[in-house]
């Protein structure tokens, strides 16, 4: 069932370049499962070549025994003509490998060049540190950067963009040949991504490989010169860039091409469902005023740290607002918990699934039904075979793919956790429906799949509020967006028809539109 | 797509199989050690088995016991309660000095009182507070302790007439031909495993414990279910106080000191993480006995009473390097 | 010392017990552990009584919350605010003796209550003011061999390790009990720490290893009632003897009716009293003898009506 | 707080702000100072210093510890062990048996710090563990007797002064000045936040980090064996049940002193300060006879209201969700 091979262009390996880094037929077991079975890949220096797969196709594996996290049970390391094995992450850090990590891997209380030499930190006798050589360095690398920072500033006081900057400046402490780039962009905005593209440029200028990981096709056509696509931990092929398209690459990570229904948008808008207005949290964000209909996508795109995920926690209950009002179906309300908010019929899909959205130790059905136990229970015991029947219910109504609801879900992929999240949600039965970055690190097939669902709800009579970074995203669901800058509403458009460009400047402050608060009740221009 | 998700399923699968199994074989190992240990005994000690012998260390170690169930509760939903060794001497003073004064019943009901806003108090500082548990009720420790010396003049108490009251059954009597205590610290704990494993309030707790954040995300009162968990800790003490009281038909001011200790040495042997969010009350239960059982196993072996802080000490050891589970995670994560 | 300023008046009201005297001596004493049993708060109360009594004499009362360091501490604060003389309670009999040594040196006359100090220290020390736990040991073995004919198995709930009380009592019972009546055999000595709950414990255990208990000797009459009442729960009090010593009420009422066998009937407040005067001797340039036993009769069915109920 | 602190104060140099432990030490050193004559006196302060050193010694290697995000019961213990090594060995030499109670302490600490390293289980059980079972080891050793120095040597050395300066007090502050610069200005320090701030960062960039995690359970061993020794030089003694609950008043002063307890955050300034704190509370209401009674009630108020104050400074400054 893997062979779609008819489709498959096999890249061009006797190129003229001889590759600074080749893996041959690695092999990772794990108690009970090969997560890695004799995949091979090569990096040419100056190259960008990007590694693709669902979740759980062994990227990150792959990845890890690069970076000497993971030690391979089978296959070879080769950089530049010699056969290399790392114990530890340190020693290939030291070879040239060097990888960035999705999550932020910084020490928050420390300054920007401990962070850049964490673990290296220049000595002098005594075991001293040598400050003056580590600021010197670090200022060095920072310059090359082009940083607007300080090797002396706190890590915690910085920009997750900043931060992200200080990762790189950390990848280039020691020469390195290779770069290894895990979802760079997953926590930065789209004004942010130049920035980095600009520095993988540099890098490639001077010769270093560079692996790069993305579940963003736009971002892989835009960058890579070559794609290499693992499935289920085995070698996928490899592709030329500039000779396959995204379906094809898709065809080749998922085994069938994706139908996405971009043009089917809900349309049926009926009375508000909720309605804020000039709703202010005092340093956080400003006036805010917007409404979503029953029936209607809003989709609220901006900066981390506009302020946009504070919106939604206000409403939620989470914060007290310092002025404004928040109605629900016509009504002022004040909501002072997140229970109330369930009572009201709100629900929050956090922006953080892991800290925010699962309690990972439970399994599958204790978390689908952990908003809603007073319908799983009676007089306070709990009903098992209810909530079984929950379980399953939206186990097969969203396809989660779990092996049985007694598995942990901190053990499913983040598609699957997300539609647990979704899952659980819905079985309140809410009203408004808030999505909080909805499909941040999730594969392109559970992607499609909760953008479809999210239409799907929003036409069954949901109010539904997407909060995003990815434009595409929400251009893709959303009926209206309402931009966010630093804490304030700096415009609101007709899903259907803004450009790119309009939805940038919003968003970076370079338009200064005053929120339309006619639009808020009564305004149907922006329905199509 | 559907193997890659098999695939990772069975690598996860993998995981929690052997980690369920090692789970279960930690579980049998501490009961492994347990019986063998009752085997070791039973060797050295004709009297060691004999009925009379085990049922007074279940009785003794039911004071034990009964405030363990609360503590475990406190840990499953993510917190410390150290205040219980002074709250226990509140509370025993309070219903032993009030006896005489206002007879049995209405000592009763006002200790149960008092020691239950105590539990408030604690509950109001980690619930609503957010405060660090561990400092909280470590505090608590020391204010409660002084506030019992303020109460009673740092007079011993006691029951004048101790024959004469029927307060008498809660340390002394029999039910079927089984101590009150044991009795006592039996239905607690059905009772609150029922609670924790089969109820909507059990559910809120172990996810409360898990994650709080996202306990608050999912409309759980988080606040109001860390509240509730001190009053239970409170209820259980309380409950301790009337076995202790009425057993020794008076008190010290300090009678608790160091209970908090013990609680939390049984707790951890019985395998309870104290991260939160995961236990039992049955592993506490064994927990207890096993500390009792080592305890009066090596003195009816004639070893000084202080060996058996070594033991434990090596058993303690023992039974969290069985569980794997826990590895490499941290504890005392404030909740703010 | 305590000013008696409207501010720290009204902070601290509950406890402006303090003598506001003119007379030149100010005393200081540091206790052990006040809170832990009823005989050292009955204690605590009555040295405050007498001192208020005296015209004379102002104290300074510390409590060392049972904690060797923090009374060390205590004793360098009072020679710090240059008391006249030390009361000294010893947490500790061999712990404290630097730092009377340091008193003695700072010319302040130190004067230890009720548990002695080990003799590397008696030579820093003004007097000894207490009871003769020694003797109090010796006593109750006599009563044992009386109770018992000469003839039986006993065990000893001993107060907490490493408390020279305990200790002298122990030694005392022992080695008189050993020459008075061989026939009596100690079979076990297990500590009780002077605690009510602890002794019944011990108690209780010592009842299932032995079929025949004959009597028990336990260093406070609260260890004594604890294992009295162990002894009840099995239903094998009856013909059992049992023996304390620092006569506590309930003991007193268990004499009384018939249960408990005897005690040493030891006053704080006598205690208490005697330890001020030999200070205010001292202080007043009177020959005062190292050692100050005050007396501490045996108590039993017997002699009962000689004796007040104790108020602790 | 403290980072409100900064903030306020910018990037002034490295100790430009006042850390609030120690607004908190001066108002109460005020305080006391209105309510008895003898509380501001030289030989007070000393008094005071000399107290709070054995809490103090302690508190500097614990500082290190919880920064890691871990924790020690087991010092109260080792303490305890140390200051009966250190009397009970003196047959064999006063260096013998001081070199004997200080390596103790090292191996408790590394025994604690193999097992949190090699078991992955978190330092709070297995140092409870070690809390009740090096007591019994205590009292095995000692027989439940307490042990005095024969000669007055030792205990004079307790009672030594360099000028009008006890040279308790002296060896306190020259280890708070070492733990501080070890913890700012070299790489065991700089490590020691990085573990606890963010282990998995520190792992991948090459801190061994068990093995850096026993270093400084040995160095908080070897802080209360040190403890321990120069305690039992005050007593010329040494009592089974010494260091009792000694852990309990370490921790509340190290988190006194800003140290925060998931790891990542403290300094030994602070923990100075939190010693110092509750020192002086004891110390003053010693001077103004606050019943002992009283005492407790008050140290346990003025710690949650500590905690309270802290946590609406560092809530006003994060401005996070309330959960």
């Amino acid at each position: 069932m893997k062979t779609s091979a008819s489709s498959r262009h096999f890249a061009d390996h006797a190129g003229s370049v001889a590759p600074v880094l080749s893996l041959i037929d690695i092999t990772k077991k794990f108690p009970g499962v090969v997560a890695l079975n004799k995949v091979s890949f090569d990096v040419r220096p100056g190259e960008v070549h990007a590694l693709l797969g669902e979740n759980g196709a062994g990227k990150s594996t792959l990845m890890k025994v690069l970076a000497g996290k993971h030690q391979p049970n089978g296959g070879k390391i080769i950089l530049e003509g010699e056969e290399k094995s790392f114990e530890n992450p340190k020693q290939a850090k030291k070879s040239g490998i060097v990888l960035i990590h999705q999550e932020q891997s910084l020490v928050p209380e420390m300054s920007v060049a401990e962070n850049i030499y964490l673990g290296s930190l220049p000595l002098k006798w005594g075991n001293r540190v040598d400050w003056k050589k580590l600021h010197a360095d670090s200022t060095e690398i920072l310059q090359r950067l082009k940083c607007s920072f300080t090797s002396r500033d706190m890590v915690s006081h910085l920009s997750i963009a900043k931060k992200q900057m200080v990762e790189i400046a950390r990848a280039l402490v020691f020469t390195p040949k290779v770069v290894v780039f895990d979802e760079p962009t997953a926590s930065l905005t789209d004004h942010e991504k130049p920035v980095l593209y600009e520095i993988i440029k540099t890098l490639q200028e001077q010769g270093v490989g560079i692996v790069y990981i993305s579940h963003r096709m736009d971002e892989i056509f835009h960058l890579s010169q070559r794609i290499t696509v693992l499935r289920d931990g085995e070698y996928n092929g490899t592709v030329n860039t500039v000779e396959t398209n995204e379906d094809e690459v898709t065809k080749l990570m998922i085994g069938r091409s994706l139908e996405l229904d971009y043009a089917s948008k809900p349309h049926d808008f009926k009375e508000n469902m909720l309605e804020l207005r000039h709703l202010t949290v005092d340093g956080v964000f400003e006036d805010v005023s917007f409404n979503v209909r029953k029936g209607e996508i809003v989709g609220m795109y901006g900066l981390v740290g506009a302020g946009r995920s504070e919106v939604a926690e206000t409403v939620f209950g989470l914060r007290r607002p310092s002025a404004g009002e928040i109605l629900l179906e016509g009504r002022a309300q004040t909501i002072l918990s997140s229970h109330e908010a369930v009572e009201k019929g709100i629900a929050l899909v956090p922006e953080d699934r892991k800290d925010q959205g699962l309690i990972l130790g439970m399994n599958c059905r204790d978390n689908m039904t952990l908003s809603a136990l007073g319908s799983v229970s009676s007089m306070g015991f709990m009903k098992t075979s209810a909530e079984k029947v929950v379980h399953d219910k939206y186990q097969s109504a969203m396809k989660i793919k779990t092996p049985s609801w007694r598995q942990k879900v901190g053990n499913l992929s983040g598609g699957n956790q997300q539609k647990i999240v979704i899952g659980k949600w819905l079985h309140t039965h809410p009203k408004l429906l808030i999505l909080d970055e909805p499909t941040r690190g999730i594969d392109v097939g559970s992607k499609a799949e909760i953008h479809a669902l999210i239409k799907e709800l929003a036409r069954s009579g949901y109010a539904v509020l997407v909060i995003s970074s990815e434009m595409p995203e929400v251009l893709g669901v959303s009926n209206r967006i309402i931009a966010m800058y630093d804490g304030r509403i700096t415009a609101e458009f007709d899903g259907d028809a803004v450009s790119e460009d309009e939805l940038v400047q919003a968003i970076t402050g370079q338009v200064t539109k005053a929120p339309r608060a006619a639009a808020v009740t009564t305004d149907d221009a922006a329905a199509p | 797509m559907a193997t890659a998700e098999q695939g990772n399923n069975r690598l996860m699968f993998g995981g929690v199989s052997k980690s369920g199994l090692l789970s279960f074989l930690s579980a049998q190992g501490i009961l492994i050690f347990f019986l063998l240990s009752m085997v070791v005994f039973s060797f050295f000690s004709e009297q060691f088995l004999s009925q009379s012998n085990i049922m007074t260390v279940v009785r003794q170690a039911s004071i034990i016991g009964i405030i363990a169930v609360g503590v475990t509760v406190v840990i499953i939903g993510g917190n410390l309660d150290l205040s219980v060794g002074s709250m226990l001497s509140f509370a025993t003073v309070l219903v032993v000095d009030l006896h005489d004064k206002v007879g049995p019943t209405t000592a009763i009901i006002l200790m149960f009182a008092l020691t239950l806003l105590v539990g408030a108090i604690n509950g109001f500082l980690v619930g609503f507070m957010r405060l660090n548990s561990l400092i909280v009720t470590l505090a608590m420790l020391s204010a409660i302790q002084g506030g019992i010396l303020i109460y009673s003049g740092g007079q011993n108490v006691d029951i004048a007439n101790q024959d004469s009251t029927w307060f008498s059954v809660f340390g002394r009597g029999y039910v079927a031909g089984i101590a009150v205590p044991v009795v006592i610290f039996a239905v607690l704990a059905i009772i609150v495993q029922i609670v924790m494993s089969y109820t909507s309030y059990g559910r809120r707790i172990f996810a409360v414990g898990g994650n709080p954040v996202a306990a608050v995300y999912s409309g759980i009162r988080k606040n109001w279910c860390v509240f509730s968990t001190y009053l239970i800790s409170a209820f259980c003490v309380a409950c301790a106080a009337l076995v202790l009281g009425s057993r020794v038909m008076g008190s010290q001011n300090n009678v608790g000191q160091g209970y908090e200790l013990l609680v939390l040495a049984g707790i951890i042997l019985g395998g309870t993480s104290l991260l939160g969010g995961a236990g039992s009350i049955w592993k506490t239960v064994i927990g207890v006995l096993i500390l009792g059982f080592i305890q009066n196993g090596l003195l009816l072996m004639g070893y000084p009473y202080y060996t058996q802080w070594l033991v434990t000490w090596v058993i303690i050891i023992l039974a969290v390097w069985l569980d794997l589970a826990n590895k490499r995670k941290r504890l005392l994560t404030t909740h703010s | 010392m305590f000013k008696k300023s409207t501010l720290a008046a009204s902070i601290f009201m509950a406890f402006a017990t303090t003598a506001f005297a003119d007379g030149p001596y100010k005393i200081g004493i540091t206790q052990n552990n006040v809170g832990v049993d009823s005989y050292q708060t009955t204690y605590e109360s009555a040295f405050e009584e007498a001192a208020e009594a005296n015209d004379n004499v102002e104290v300074v009362i510390l409590d060392a919350g049972g904690d060797v360091a923090r009374q060390i501490g205590q004793v360098n604060n009072l020679i710090q605010q240059r008391v006249d003389a030390i009361i000294i309670w010893p947490t500790n009999g061999q712990a404290v003796i630097p730092a009377i040594r340091q008193a003695h040196r700072a010319g302040i006359p130190v004067i230890v209550t009720n548990s002695k100090i080990a003799e590397a220290g008696l030579e820093f020390i003004a007097a000894f003011s207490g009871p003769d736990n020694v003797q109090q040991g010796i006593s109750s073995a006599e009563m044992m061999c009386d109770a018992l004919d000469g003839e039986g198995r006993i065990v000893q709930i001993a107060g907490q390790p490493g408390y020279t009380t305990a200790m002298e009592r122990s030694q005392g019972f022992e080695e008189r009990l050993a020459e008075a009546c061989p026939g009596v055999e100690l079979v076990e000595t297990q500590p009780g720490d002077w605690n009510r709950e602890k002794a019944q414990r011990v108690m209780e255990n010592f009842l299932t290893k032995y079929d025949d208990i004959d009597g028990v000797y336990a260093g406070d009459d609260n260890m004594g009632v604890g294992a009295l009442n162990a002894a009840k729960g099995a239903e094998r009090a009856e013909g059992m003897v049992f023996i304390g010593a620092t006569n506590f009420a309930v003991g007193y009422e268990a004499i009384e009716r018939g249960e408990y066998y005897g005690s040493i009937y030891q006053s704080p407040v006598d205690d208490a009293e005697a330890a001020l005067q030999t200070a205010l001797d001292i202080l007043a340039g009177k020959k005062v003898p190292k050692m100050n036993f005050f007396e501490t009769p045996k108590i039993t069915a017997a002699n009962i009506g000689e004796f007040e109920k104790p108020v602790f | 707080m403290v980072n409100n602190m900064i903030d306020v104060k910018g990037f002034l140099k490295g100790g430009g702000f006042i850390q609030p432990i120690w607004v908190f030490v001066i108002v109460i050193t005020v305080f006391f100072s209105f309510m008895s004559d003898y509380f501001l006196s030289v030989g007070n302060l000393t008094n005071i210093l000399v107290q709070t050193s054995t809490i103090g010694l302690i508190a500097l290697g614990m500082t290190y510890v919880m920064i890691n995000g871990n924790i020690d019961l087991s010092v109260g213990a080792i303490l305890g062990l140390a200051a009966s090594l250190s009397v009970g060995l003196q047959d064999y030499g006063l260096a013998v048996a001081v070199i004997a109670a200080l390596a103790s302490g090292l191996i408790i600490g590394a025994i604690n710090g193999l097992i949190v390293w090699k078991t992955g289980v978190n330092a709070f059980i297995v140092t409870l563990g070690a809390m009740i079972g090096v007591r019994g080891l205590i009292f095995v050793y000692t027989e439940e007797q307490s042990f005095y120095a024969t000669n007055f040597a030792f205990s004079d050395f307790g009672a030594a002064t360099i000028g009008p300066f006890p040279l308790l007090a002296i060896i306190f502050l020259v280890c708070a000045l070492v733990m501080h610069l070890v913890l700012k200005k070299t790489g065991h320090g700089r490590n020691t936040f990085a573990v606890g701030g963010n282990a998995e960062a520190a792992l991948d960039a090459g801190i061994r980090i068990g093995r850096h995690m026993t270093i400084n359970f040995i160095i908080v061993g070897f802080f209360a064996a040190l403890a321990g020794v120069l305690l039992a030089t005050q007593m010329g003694a040494a009592t089974p049940n010494l260091g009792r609950d000694y852990e309990l008043w370490t921790i509340t002063a190290v988190v006194l002193g800003g140290t925060k307890l998931t790891g990542g955050y403290g300094s030994i300034t602070g923990t100075l300060g939190g010693v110092l704190a509750i020192g002086i509370l004891r110390n003053g209401m010693n001077m103004m006879q606050v019943p002992a009674f009283y005492v407790l009630v008050i140290l346990g108020v003025i710690l949650i209201s500590v905690l309270i104050i802290d946590q609406k400074l560092n809530v006003h400054a994060s401005k996070g969700v309330s959960i």
